[in-house]
């Protein structure tokens, strides 16, 4: 079953040895972009070599060495991983090609230090998809928190710093504070390398109050899935340049949040394990509040992209609601809304972009009529606002009509109610931006001269991602066998 | 070794100590910190330290005491306290 | 302060106070200190090994020899770190501000008087070296009674007069090759296949049994601390009488 | 006289006086290296402090009815003649090893009292005066703790 | 020739003490008033002494444990010996190596900085090391008292050929000073007196053989011992004379004794709990394991605090070096393997970051002309370089991986909780904390340049160099790259040295 493979260590090496590269060329930014290119070809090739060998029910490792006594620094590529993986690094090229229109378009300063954290950061995310054991996964997500933290400050205004200062403070502080003290206790207390196993590592190595303790601790402490009260760090990390935003709070780092937290319940503790300690239900109903409360404040956000942004912490506590579940059928639906969510996210995120660059906006307000000029970036924000929403046609609907259905065989009938009602709430959000951009009439009469369509390397990408968020519905085949496999591990 | 004379000596020492302490020429307390040292002296050797008392004579009653005043003369000799 | 001060003494006295009653009687010859095999090892036994009368030279330079190596290089560093701090190189006397210390004229009774004594000094100073073996002496207490006699100079008759004697550089030549002389001797020792200070590898180029070369070295390394004596006893004494100017001191 | 004072006194203290006054000296120099604002009258402290455990160190080597460590020159001049007939009494001579300790402390104690004389005289110089309170107040305009 | 590699593998630990020594002395006899004339003599004999201290280490490695050396071929406890453990040669190898790298280092400084009196300043640079090694190295109670002394001693006269600040702290120290290596050697005169012997290892062995660990006389020279060293590794609260000490003392001074002192009393500390007393007495009969835990705690906790709130860069990190003993002494008595294994193992990985971030904050000292935070302003642009340095120390401190200062909080903390010390484990995260904001904080300033606060109040004269540097030159900055190598290297290989701890702790 399990097969030492260089081909983890080649997919997470890739992005780093392209950052002297990315250096090198800083003089001539064709090349330099060149760069980016191969590496994220190369990276998403790595990945799908890996993916024969994992459907046929193997589990690819690579152990660097013994870091500390028992504890192995190692990867290990199960489904979960890999299906996160296929994500993050397909998205990475897409998300380049738009980096570049987007950076080009808006004349930002410092690219080449952007290339360079963007590529460590996409690292760091494969170092997190591909963790074998919970040191390694704590690795590079403290990796990936600093990696990130230039991007999110790259205007290096006042916004930034103060932006910039949440993000790491909340990041940082929560993962020192909950899971190095967590991940200590387990290490001291089983002794066990922590290697993530489908029935738990921690399975009756401890009781209730101390499992009770634990989730918490590593549930929270891995804030960047955005659980409240450690979501402000999101809305704070907006004022990144737009493909910051999308790849890494769409993608990147908000699903490696949640990546952990999946990880938590099914590799560290395990779900038939939390199932005996019946102590989950408490992250059950602090994600079904978070998910009413951000749907709720979302609503009242005019800006744009922090209403994208309360958007996702309310889709990511989806996720941890589902798995918190602890049915098969909602675990998978979880593991399947990373991918859904991720296309539909970053498409809407590709259109704020869009947005800013061709018509200089910000603001839900100043839409109107937009989609008269701009007819593929708001056609696409639509596919992927019914996405988000859950709506038929796109591969959201699947994901949630999976989380819908585990909801209904845990018994739980209040948490059903509130992906229901949170559905119609992210409707609510989203449909009138749609509206007001094709029904209503611009300001002022008639459309602004000088507003076009955006640069063709932003559409493209958005366009693509549009479009796979379709596909998704149709073909989820490929998504539903790889989180299946975890399903049927247990 | 004589008790006697060891508690006269432990005495003296006690009361040069307090009195190296407090009186406020510090020319006087050199002086008077070199007396206690030689008391010292004199208890090594009562005490059978023979080769102790021969270096606390000349260390300890002879050059501490030298450097303590040529300090004193190159700085201040009122003290506060 | 004050207040800080007595409290601080009166826990610790209370402590040190506390352990009194648990210790053997003062003077008591079956205390663990003075029956232990150690101490009986050195009284009974050191004289076969060593032949040395003077039990606290035998275990000073012998068996705790490298004890006293590093004493050495106590004094020597004190010598350094005087000079490091306090040494005014070519700093101008007018620079610095002046102290409470008159400069008192020269003496002809007290001149003459130490030019007497001066000799005399050294030369006890060099039998206390010389017979630390069988009274009580030795290296140190010699060391210091030869700068003490430097400093009598220096006292009596200025400094200038005391460095025409000893130079500042010689002296300093002189404490770093007190300690070369301990340290080198220790090396000796390695040199013929014995470990660092175990003078009895000498044995081959010291006249005498393996005890005599034993005692020998210790005059050796005797010696060699009394140049450092010497030499840092006088610097010391320079430096501080004149606040590192070396011009006239007291 | 209370007896039980008496018997303490007889026990603890008659006994042991050595231990009891170098307690004494040692809190004299502590308190004087605490609470003493003079920079001279603090090291003055300080050699107080060390002789007073130089005295303890001796006291410990001390026996009753013994004389000063050097063999006297008949048994000396004995024991170079017969190696193996070991005839020397340890209860005869004063326990040699902390004497040896405590020629070392001394000159620990000289030198650590020159090198601080050095450094007071050096602070006399830069700021004028000796006394602490005094070159606190000096730095008081630009310096912090 | 197998048998002449023998015998300098045998007189290797001797070496490793002497080669410094003797370097000090030929400086004192051939280096008259030049100031580069130290240099090459010191780097010489700094690197014969690292050869001896890497050969003792793998000698110990390969000889199973420990080697004893006897000095003046008497047996213990006749004669002093040398114990020379895996623990005991890593330090020393850390003390040679932090001296040598720091010699190169602050070549161009000590020039600048002690002009005529270069040759005083390296024979007492070397000095101090011989006396750190000897420290490390040696089995007897009272040798261990010289060789305090004398690293004292010279470390009084580095510091005071600083500024007058310097003067007045250094002053400070030797009071300070004097009185813990006093009580130091009172305590080994009372264990003297109960066991009539000075070997460290004799002396567990004869309070086993009497059966004394119970007398009151025993504690109390536990406890005096303790607290000698304690003042001498600045162990809150008897840290008064560190801060104004390090960073008011000659550039050099501060970068070679910040990552040393505190560590080698620390090691000399974890030697006297474990070897002169010994684990049972240390941890059950003494019967103030809580009480230094929770001291270790408040030590922590203070110390970041008074870091947090300094705006002088290096007292800044003289605080958090407060803490970081707060660290050692913790997990030194939390009582069992994890804890004492993190405590041993951050003596080298606290010397291996400290040495870095002071070696990164002398440069940008010296290189801005300011000794406060806003010295930072615009640093990630201006001298990248240097900053590379001062992030992973940063970073170390911190406690991210892959550095060493994770990993010995990982020990740390995975021995607080095995004996259940939470207040330790929240302290030692507390500090993590702590540190994060202090140097994110930098960072912010060091990554966005120019911000219009108003400089922060408070300026001292004292600590300000005199005159910029020109440019950073290079060797100023492989040394300070090779310790953040250092950092990162024995972060990596810390599963390898713990187990060399481990088997020399073994209790």
């Amino acid at each position: 079953m399990v097969q030492d493979s260089y081909l983890p260590l080649l997919a997470f090496l890739v992005s780093l040895c392209a950052v002297p590269a990315i250096v090198w060329l800083r003089r001539a930014p064709n090349r330099r972009e060149a760069a980016t290119f191969v590496a994220a070809f190369l990276k998403f090739g790595f990945v799908l070599a890996m993916l024969p060998a994992v459907l046929g029910g193997e589990v690819l490792r690579f152990c660097f060495f013994e870091i500390l006594p028992g504890l192995p620094l190692e990867f290990r590529v199960d489904g979960l991983g890999l299906a996160f993986a296929l994500v993050a690094s397909g998205l990475w090229i897409v998300t380049s090609l738009y980096s570049v229109g987007y950076m080009r378009g808006a004349g930002e300063g410092n690219q080449t230090r952007f290339f360079v954290c963007f590529a460590i950061s996409l690292s760091a995310t494969m170092g997190v998809a591909f963790a074998g054991n919970l040191f390694t996964l704590y690795v590079f997500y403290e990796m990936l928190s600093l990696s990130t933290y230039p991007l999110v400050t790259h205007h290096g205004d006042r916004e930034a710093r103060t932006g910039g200062r949440t993000y790491l403070g909340y990041l940082l502080g929560t993962s020192i504070a909950f899971v190095l003290p967590a991940m200590i206790y387990c290490y001291v207390k089983t002794g066990s390398p922590m290697t993530f196993a489908s029935s738990g590592f921690l399975a009756g190595e401890v009781g209730p109050a101390g499992g009770m303790v634990l989730l918490l601790m590593l549930t929270f402490g891995f804030a960047k899935s955005g659980l409240m009260p450690f979501h402000s760090w999101l809305p704070g990390a907006m004022v990144a340049p737009t493909p910051v935003s999308a790849l890494l709070h769409a993608v990147a780092v908000v699903k490696v949040g949640v990546f952990c937290v999946i990880r938590v319940f099914t590799g560290v503790f395990g779900t038939g394990f939390l199932g005996e300690l019946d102590v989950a239900y408490v992250v059950s109903w602090a994600a079904a509040f978070t998910v009413v409360t951000s749907s709720l404040i979302a609503m009242s956000q005019d800006n744009l992209k922090r209403r994208l942004a309360f958007s996702t912490i309310g889709q990511l506590s989806y996720i941890v609601l589902g798995v918190s579940l602890l049915s098969p059928y909602a675990v998978q639906g979880s593991m399947m809304h990373i991918a859904m969510h991720a296309f539909g996210k970053i498409t809407l995120f590709f259109c704020a972009g869009a947005i800013y660059v061709a018509a200089g906006k910000k603001y839900v307000s100043q839409l109107d009529g937009l989609g008269r000029t701009m007819p593929w970036t708001m056609g696409a924000f639509a596919i992927g606002a019914m996405s988000v929403t859950g709506l038929p046609l796109t591969g959201g609907l699947l994901s949630k009509i999976y989380l819908i259905w585990g909801a209904a065989d845990a018994g739980q009938l209040a948490l059903l109610a509130v992906f229901v009602v949170s559905s119609v709430l992210n409707g609510v959000y989203f449909f009138p931006i749609v509206y007001r951009a094709f029904f209503c009439a611009p300001e002022g009469g008639a459309a602004p001269g000088g507003i076009k369509e955006a640069p063709l390397a932003c559409v493209v990408p958005l366009t693509f991602t549009a479009v796979v968020t379709v596909l998704l519905f149709f073909f989820p085949g490929l998504l539903f066998e790889l989180s299946s496999l975890m399903i049927a591990a247990e | 070794m004589i008790w006697q004379f060891d508690i006269i000596i432990l005495i003296f020492m006690v009361v040069t100590a307090v009195i190296a302490l407090r009186v406020k020429d510090l020319l006087a307390a050199s002086m008077v910190f070199g007396i206690y040292s030689f008391l010292i002296c004199l208890l090594w050797a009562e005490m059978g330290a023979v080769d102790v008392a021969f270096t606390e004579a000349t260390v300890g009653a002879g050059v501490s005491t030298v450097i303590m005043v040529a300090t004193v003369f190159s700085t201040r000799r009122r003290s506060k306290d | 302060m004050k207040l800080f001060g007595l409290i601080a003494v009166i826990i610790v006295g209370a402590l040190l106070l506390s352990a009194t009653g648990d210790f053997p009687d003062f003077g008591d010859p079956q205390s663990p200190a003075s029956a232990s095999p150690l101490s009986t090892h050195y009284i009974e036994g050191s004289v076969y090994e060593t032949k040395v009368p003077n039990l606290v030279t035998a275990v000073l330079a012998d068996y705790r020899g490298f004890d006293t190596m590093f004493e050495t290089v106590v004094i020597f560093v004190a010598g350094i770190g005087i000079i490091a701090v306090l040494r005014a190189f070519g700093t101008p006397a007018a620079e610095l501000p002046e102290g409470g210390g008159e400069e008192g004229d020269d003496d002809l009774i007290i001149r003459t008087t130490c030019n007497l004594v001066f000799p005399v000094i050294q030369v006890f100073a060099l039998y206390v070296v010389a017979h630390g073996h069988h009274s009580p002496g030795g290296g140190f207490q010699g060391g210091v009674m030869l700068g003490a006699s430097y400093i009598l100079l220096a006292l009596s008759c200025g400094l200038p007069a005391a460095k025409r004697r000893l130079g500042e550089r010689q002296t300093i030549v002189l404490a770093a090759i007190g300690v070369i002389v301990f340290a080198g001797w220790g090396v000796a020792c390695v040199l013929f296949g014995g470990n660092f200070l175990d003078y009895a590898a000498l044995d081959p180029i010291i006249p005498g049994d393996v005890q005599m070369a034993r005692s020998h070295s210790m005059l050796g390394v005797e010696i060699g601390v009394a140049f450092t004596v010497t030499a840092i006893m006088f610097v010391i004494y320079a430096n501080l009488s004149t606040r590192g100017r070396l011009r006239d001191g007291l | 006289m209370e007896p039980a004072l008496a018997s303490f006194l007889q026990e603890q203290i008659v006994p042991k006086f050595n231990y009891w006054v170098y307690v004494v000296l040692m809190m004299i120099g502590l308190y004087a290296m605490i609470a003493k604002n003079n920079l001279i009258k603090k090291l003055i402290g300080m050699s107080i402090f060390q002789t007073a455990i130089i005295l303890f160190y001796v006291s410990v080597g001390a026996k009753d009815g013994a004389g000063i460590p050097i063999l006297d020159h008949h048994t000396y001049e004995h024991a170079l003649e017969h190696p193996g007939d070991e005839h020397i009494d340890r209860d005869g001579y004063a326990n040699p090893l902390p004497h040896v300790l405590m020629l070392t402390a001394i000159v620990v104690g000289v030198s650590t009292l020159g090198l601080a004389l050095a450094i007071a005289q050096r602070i006399f110089t830069s700021f004028g005066s000796i006394e602490e309170d005094e070159i606190l107040e000096k730095l008081q305009p630009g310096g912090h703790d | 020739m197998i048998e002449f590699f023998g015998f300098l593998a045998h007189q290797a630990p001797l070496v490793t003490v002497l080669a410094p020594a003797f370097g000090a002395l030929l400086v004192t006899l051939f280096g008259r008033g030049k100031a580069e004339a130290g240099l090459p003599l010191a780097l010489i004999s700094l690197s014969l002494s690292s050869v001896g201290a890497v050969v003792t280490l793998f000698h110990v490695l390969a000889s199973g444990g420990e080697l004893r050396y006897r000095l003046g071929g008497w047996a213990p406890p006749f004669g002093i010996e040398y114990r020379i453990d895996a623990l005991a040669a890593l330090t020393a190898a850390a003390v040679v190596l932090v001296g040598l790298v720091n010699a190169v280092f602050s070549k161009t400084r000590v020039a600048a900085e002690a002009g005529e009196k270069a040759p005083f300043f390296y024979t007492l640079y070397l000095f101090l090391l011989a006396g750190l090694c000897g420290i490390v190295f040696t089995n007897d109670a009272f040798n261990l008292y010289v060789l305090i002394e004398i690293t004292s001693l010279t470390s009084y006269a580095l510091i005071a050929m600083g500024n007058r600040r310097a003067a007045l702290s250094s002053f400070n120290y030797v009071i300070m000073g004097t009185v813990g290596a006093s009580l130091y050697l009172l305590g080994v005169g009372y264990l003297y007196i109960k066991t009539g012997t000075l070997n460290i290892d004799g002396m567990r062995a004869a309070m086993a053989e009497a059966g004394i660990w119970g007398d009151a006389s025993i504690t109390v020279a536990f406890i005096l011992i303790l607290v000698g060293l304690w003042t001498k590794m600045a162990f809150f609260p008897l840290h008064g004379w560190m801060p104004n000490a390090y960073s008011y003392a000659p550039t050099a001074v501060g970068t070679l004794m910040a990552p040393l002192m505190t560590k080698v009393m620390v090691y000399v500390m974890l030697r006297v709990m474990l070897f002169a007393f010994g684990a049972d007495f240390s941890y059950g009969g003494a019967g103030c394991g809580d009480i230094v835990v929770a001291l270790s705690t408040v030590a922590i906790v203070a110390g970041s605090l008074l870091a947090l709130a300094r705006s002088d860069i290096k007292k800044m990190l003289t605080y958090l070096i407060v803490a970081e003993v707060g660290y050692m002494v913790g997990g030194a008595w939390v009582g069992n393997e994890a804890g004492l294994t993190g405590a041993a193992y951050h003596i080298l990985s606290d010397a291996a970051m400290t040495f870095c971030l002071f070696m990164a904050v002398s440069i940008i000292v010296l290189r801005t002309g300011d000794h406060r935070l806003t010295a930072f302003t615009g640093l990630f642009r201006k001298m990248p370089l240097t900053m590379i340095g001062f992030t992973v120390g940063a970073l170390s401190m911190i406690g991210l991986p892959p550095t060493c200062g994770f990993f010995s909080k990982w020990y740390l903390v995975g021995g607080g909780i095995e004996a259940g010390r939470w207040d330790y484990v929240v302290a030692l995260l507390f500090s993590s904390l702590v540190n994060a904001v202090i140097f994110f904080r930098i960072f912010e300033r060091a990554y966005f340049g120019e911000m219009d606060e108003p400089a922060p109040a408070g300026d001292d004269a004292d600590s300000r160099p005199s005159q910029p540097l020109e440019r950073v030159p290079w060797s100023m900055l492989v040394p300070l790259f090779l310790a953040a190598a250092a950092v990162l290297l024995v972060g990596l290989f810390n599963n390898t040295l713990a187990g060399w701890l481990r088997a020399a702790l073994a209790i």
